[in-house]
C-alpha cells in the first residue's frame, strides 16, 4: 500500500495536494465538482482583520501560457470567514491552512489574534507580498528584515504552523526563506506571483485596472523549480511549492526538488478537476515507479 | 450538477461576416442547461495555450440530440482558434454554469432586448417561453444588417420580431431601447428580458423601470475561472439596504434583476 | 512618410528592430531567410576577450510558451570576430552592436580594449549576467556596485556608447539601472533571462547539464514590459526592450512601456522570418494608427 | 534555399504502434530537399505552444507531387498534438534545413544501415541511390517486429533488406552491425550511409572503419532552433591536426563523416 501522507510543519495531510490562495474560495464552489476531502489540504482565500474591497476595474488578463491577476486580495474578513465558511471546512477531511493578509504588522498582529484558538485550523499561511504601507508600499517579502518582523509578530501571537509565502520577486529567494526560519517560522510556501504587466496596444493603456498584477500559471514554473530547490538547501523547515503546478508530472517535480507539499493555482481556473487529478496522477505515478512512500522523493532530484 | 467534460465539435460555420456558429455534442451539459446559462471553452483539447476557458452563452440547447450552440465573434486569439475547429474536434468546456433566468408562470407577454452578440442567451428562452404558451415580443438592436444573428431563430420561436439599426440598413434607424419605449407604450408587457453592450442595457433597464416593468438582464464581464473563484468579474449590486455590495457576474449571475444592477462601466 | 528611425544612445538605426545577443549568431545564417539589412540592429552573439566553450550537456529545455538555455556563452572570442564576421557585417546596412561578455573586470576589460577603436561597430553591449568568478559566481547584474564597477571599467576604455543589459533575478532593477547610469552608461538593454530550471521526472535529474539555466520566450513578455516600465521611469538614457517579442503588437508594447528600441531574441527560433515580420507590422501599425513619427509612441502608454 | 512555409497536412495515419506518417503538402521544400536533410515541424499554425519547432528527418521526397514525408514516434507534447492533425490541417515548417548526404558516381556497391526511427534519412536516400542504379543492402535494426519502419520503402526501392531485431521476432536475433560485420566479409562496399542511436552509430563507424570503407552518419540531437543559431545540438569533431572542435548538428551536419564524429554521449 503506497503512502502517500505528508506532514508539513506539523500539519497532517494523507496527500501532498493543496489548492493555492485565492483560487478556490473556501472550498463551497467546487464543492459542485468533487468532494474536497479528496484533498490533502485547502489554502484559503487571503482574510484580513477587516474586510477589503480589491482593486477597480479589469482585474484579470491572459498571457501567453499563464495569466495576470490584480484582484487586489478581495476578501470578507476573517470573521466573516470564522462565521460562514470555517465551520463548513470543519466537516470536511483535509486540512484547513488559513491564508492571511495584512498593510501592516498591526493587521497581520490583529488577524492573527482573531483567528487563534479556532477549530479546526490546521495552520496559518502568511502573504508577504502585500505592500507595507508604512514603507511605501514595498512588499515586505522583499526585505529579509520587513519579512522576519511580520514572522516574530505572528509567531509570538499563535501555535499554530505558521508558514510563510515568499515573494519571488527577490535577488535572492534563500536569503528572505533564511530570515523567517531565523524569526521564527515552521515552513515556507513558494513562489507567490511574477510581477508583471500586459498592455493593450489598441487603447496604449495596460490592460489591468491596477497597471501591474500577479502573474501565474504554466509560464512560472521553471522559475518556481528553481527557487523551491535554491530555498531547499538553504533552510531546514518544510516547504509547499506552487507555480504552474496543472499536471501530477509538475507536482512531482516540485517534490523533487525539495517541496514537501504542493499547491494547485490557476489550474483550478482552467480545468476545476486540476487538483483532484493530480492526486490520483501523483499516486499512479509513485505505484508505476514502485515508491512506497511518498517522502522518499522529496529532494530526490538525481544530479551529477 | 456543474459539469467538466470533453464536447465534439459537430458543426462550425459563419452566420456573419466575423461571427460563427457552433454546435456542440456534450450531452449532460445540454441535458440540464436551462436559458441564460453559459459555457467555459478551450479550443484546444490537449493544450493549454491560451490559457484561460472563454464564457460564452448558450444560443441553443437540444437535450434530445445533447446538443448545445454557441455563438462567437472574432476578436482575438482564442475565437482564431476556435474559427479553425472542424467537425469532429474536441473541446475543453465547463457548463452549464451561471444562474439561468427566472420564468414565472403569471408571465403572459414578454419582451426580449437584445443588443448584438447579446441575443444568444435570449435564443434558447425564446424556445422555453413558446413551450410555455406566451406572447413573446423580440426586439433586437444591431450596428448594421450585416452584424445581425439570431433573428431567424426568434422568428422561428413565434416571436414578434422587430429590428433597430443604427444605419437604417434594416428596420428602424436608431437604437433597440426606442423599439421598446413603443411597445411598452402600445402593449400590456409583464416581464422584459435584456442582454446586450452595457449602456443599451442601461437604458433598457430605465426604461422598464419608468414602465413599471420587473426586468432581468444578463452581464457579460470579462472572466478568469467562470466558476466563482477568480474574483475577476465582479459587478456592484444595490443591496435592500440601500448599500452597494460586489457580486461575481459568473457565479452568483450572469443573469440579475435589472433594478439592482449598478452599471457604472 | 512615416518616420521609423530612432536613436539610442548615438546609435542610429533606420528601425526600431535589432536581434537579440545570442539568438541571431553573426549574421550569416540568417542570411538564407532575408537580407539583414532589413533589421535596425543586430546585436552579435556574445563575445569574450577570448574564446569560450560554453557549457556540456543538454543546452536547451522546452517549457511553456517557452525555453530555457544553458548554453554558456560559447563564442569564438573577439579576435576571432573581428577577423571573420566583422568585415561581412560592415557591408549590411544596419547597426552593428557588439555583445560584450566577461568572468572578471580585466576579462571585460580586455575585451573592449580588443574591440574599441574598429570601423563599423556601432555600440557596444554589456552582458553583466555572466557570474563573477571572483564573488562566488555572483552574477554582476545582481549588484549595484558590482553592475557599476564593470559599467566604469568600460565606460573609460571607449568612446562607443555603452548599452549595459540587465539582469531581471534582482529584487529593484530600477536600482541596478540608476547606478549604471550613474556610473556613465549610455542605455540599458532589458530583460535578461529568468534564471528557471526543468525536470525530467522519468530520470528524476534536472534537464539541462547546468541545472539550472536562463527562461525566454513570451512566457517572460509580462515580467519584461513591468521592467522596462519601471527602469523608464528611473533613469534618463534609452532602453532597448526585450523579452518574449514574437510580434508587431509585442514589440510596440515595449515601446509603450518606454523602449527606444526592441530586440528579437528565441523568436527568430521559432520563425526565421520573425524580426522583419515585426518590421514590417510596425510600420503597418504606424500608418494605421496615423502616427508620423515612431519617436511619438515612446514610453507612450496612457495611464488613468 | 532554406524556406519558413505553410505546409499542408494530406495524410497522417499510424504505420507502428506509436509511430506515425504524415504526408505534407510543401512543394518548394520538395523541389529542393535532397535525401539526408530535414524539416522543423510547429504542429499548431497558429499557436507559438509548444514553443519550439520538432526536427524531423524527410523520409519521402516528392517533387512532382510537391509533398514531404516524415516519421515520428509518440514522445510527448509535440507529437501528441501531431498525431491529432488531420488532412487540410495546417503546420509550420522550416526546411530543408541541414546538409544531406554526399553521393559520389564511383560508388557502386552500397550499404544504409539504420536503427530504428534512424531509417528516416535513409529511406529518400535508397529512392535517390535506385536512380543512379548502384546496388544498395538495407540493413535495418529494431528492438522488436512491432516498432519496424521503412522496410518496406526500401525494398521498393530494391534495397536488399536485411533485419535483426532484439528480440529475434524478425530476422535476425542480435544488433543490426552483426549483420553489417556479416555483409562487409562478403561483399565489397564501397560506401556506408548510417543513421541510428549514438551507441549503434559509434559500433557502425569502428566496423567500417575496421574494413576501410567511408561512412557517413547522420547524427540527432535536442535542438533548439534548427537553423544554426541557438547552439543547442553542439556535437564533437575531430580535426585534421587532431584536436576536437564543437560543430552544429543541425547547420553544420546533420551528416558528418564517421571517422571525424567524437561519439560521447
Amino acid at each position: 500500500m503506497t503512502k502517500t501522507a505528508v506532514n508539513i510543519a506539523g500539519i497532517a495531510m494523507k496527500n501532498p495536494v493543496c489548492t493555492a490562495s485565492g483560487t478556490f474560495g473556501y472550498g463551497d464552489e467546487f464543492g459542485k465538482f468533487y468532494d474536497i476531502s479528496r484533498l490533502g489540504g485547502i489554502m484559503v482565500k487571503g482574510v484580513s482583520a477587516e474586510p477589503w474591497l480589491g482593486n477597480k476595474g479589469v482585474r484579470i488578463a491572459e498571457t501567453a501560457s499563464g495569466m495576470l491577476n490584480s484582484v487586489g486580495l478581495q476578501n470578507p474578513g476573517v470573521d466573516y470567514f470564522l462565521e460562514h465558511y470555517l465551520p463548513k471546512l470543519r466537516k470536511k477531511d483535509l486540512a484547513v491552512i488559513v491564508n492571511m493578509v495584512g498593510h501592516s504588522v498591526e493587521e497581520y498582529a490583529a488577524a492573527v489574534e482573531k483567528l487563534d484558538g479556532h477549530e479546526g485550523i490546521a495552520g496559518l499561511e502568511v502573504n508577504i507580498s502585500c505592500p507595507n504601507l508604512k514603507a511605501g508600499g514595498l512588499a515586505y517579502g522583499t526585505d529579509p528584515k520587513m519579512a522576519a518582523e511580520v514572522t516574530t509578530e505572528v509567531r509570538k501571537r499563535t501555535k499554530l504552523p505558521v508558514i510563510m509565502k515568499l515573494s519571488p520577486n527577490v535577488t535572492s529567494i534563500a536569503e528572505i526563506a533564511r530570515a523567517v526560519e531565523a524569526a521564527g517560522a515552521d515552513g515556507v510556501s513558494l513562489i507567490n506571483t511574477l510581477l508583471g504587466m500586459a498592455i493593450d496596444v489598441k487603447t496604449r493603456r495596460p490592460i489591468l485596472g491596477n497597471v501591474v498584477g500577479g502573474l501565474s500559471g504554466p509560464v512560472i514554473k521553471p522559475v518556481a523549480l528553481r527557487m523551491v530547490w535554491q530555498v531547499h538547501q538553504a533552510v531546514q523547515i518544510p516547504i509547499i511549492g506552487r507555480g504552474g503546478i496543472v499536471t501530477a508530472s509538475d507536482a512531482i517535480e516540485f517534490m523533487l526538488v525539495g517541496a514537501t507539499g504542493v499547491a494547485i493555482g490557476c489550474g483550478n481556473f482552467i480545468n476545476p478537476m486540476t487538483a483532484v487529478e493530480v492526486v490520483d496522477g501523483i499516486k499512479e505515478w509513485l505505484d508505476k515507479e514502485g515508491v512506497t512512500d511518498i517522502n522518499e522523493i522529496i529532494g530526490g532530484l538525481r544530479i551529477g | 450538477m456543474v459539469l467538466s467534460a470533453k464536447g465534439q465539435v459537430l458543426q462550425n460555420i459563419a452566420v456573419q461576416t466575423g461571427i460563427y456558429e457552433m454546435t456542440i455534442s456534450a450531452p449532460e451539459i445540454a441535458k440540464s442547461a436551462i436559458p441564460g446559462q453559459f459555457v467555459m471553452v478551450r479550443p484546444i483539447y490537449r493544450s493549454f495555450e491560451p490559457f484561460l476557458n472563454r464564457p460564452f452563452g448558450i444560443s441553443n440547447i437540444n437535450a434530445v440530440k445533447g446538443t448545445i450552440n454557441i455563438l462567437y465573434i472574432i476578436v482575438g486569439k482564442g475565437t482564431d482558434l476556435m474559427r479553425e475547429l472542424r467537425e469532429g474536434d474536441d473541446v475543453f468546456l465547463i457548463g452549464p454554469v451561471g444562474n439561468g433566468f427566472t420564468i414565472k408562470p403569471e408571465q403572459k407577454n414578454i419582451a426580449l432586448v437584445a443588443g448584438g452578440m447579446g441575443i444568444a442567451p435570449l435564443l434558447p428562452l425564446a424556445k422555453t417561453l413558446r413551450e410555455k404558451g406566451v406572447t413573446t415580443y423580440g426586439l433586437m438592436g444591431a450596428s448594421k444588417a450585416a452584424a445581425l444573428v439570431g433573428t431567424d431563430a426568434w422568428q422561428e420561436n413565434g416571436v414578434q420580431v422587430q429590428i433597430a439599426t443604427d444605419d437604417g440598413s434594416v428596420g428602424q434607424r436608431g437604437f433597440v431601447t426606442a423599439l421598446l419605449e413603443d411597445l411598452l407604450n402600445k402593449e400590456k408587457i409583464d416581464f422584459i428580458y435584456c442582454c446586450g453592450p452595457t449602456p443599451m442595457m442601461a437604458c433598457t433597464v430605465e426604461i422598464a423601470e419608468k414602465h413599471g416593468v420587473p426586468i432581468e438582464v444578463s452581464l457579460e464581464k470579462r472572466m478568469g475561472c467562470g466558476i466563482g473563484v477568480c474574483m475577476g468579474c465582479i459587478c456592484k449590486l444595490k443591496e435592500a439596504d440601500g448599500s452597494v455590495k460586489q457580486y461575481r457576474v459568473c457565479y452568483d449571475g450572469p443573469v440579475f434583476r435589472g433594478e439592482e444592477v449598478v452599471f457604472d462601466d
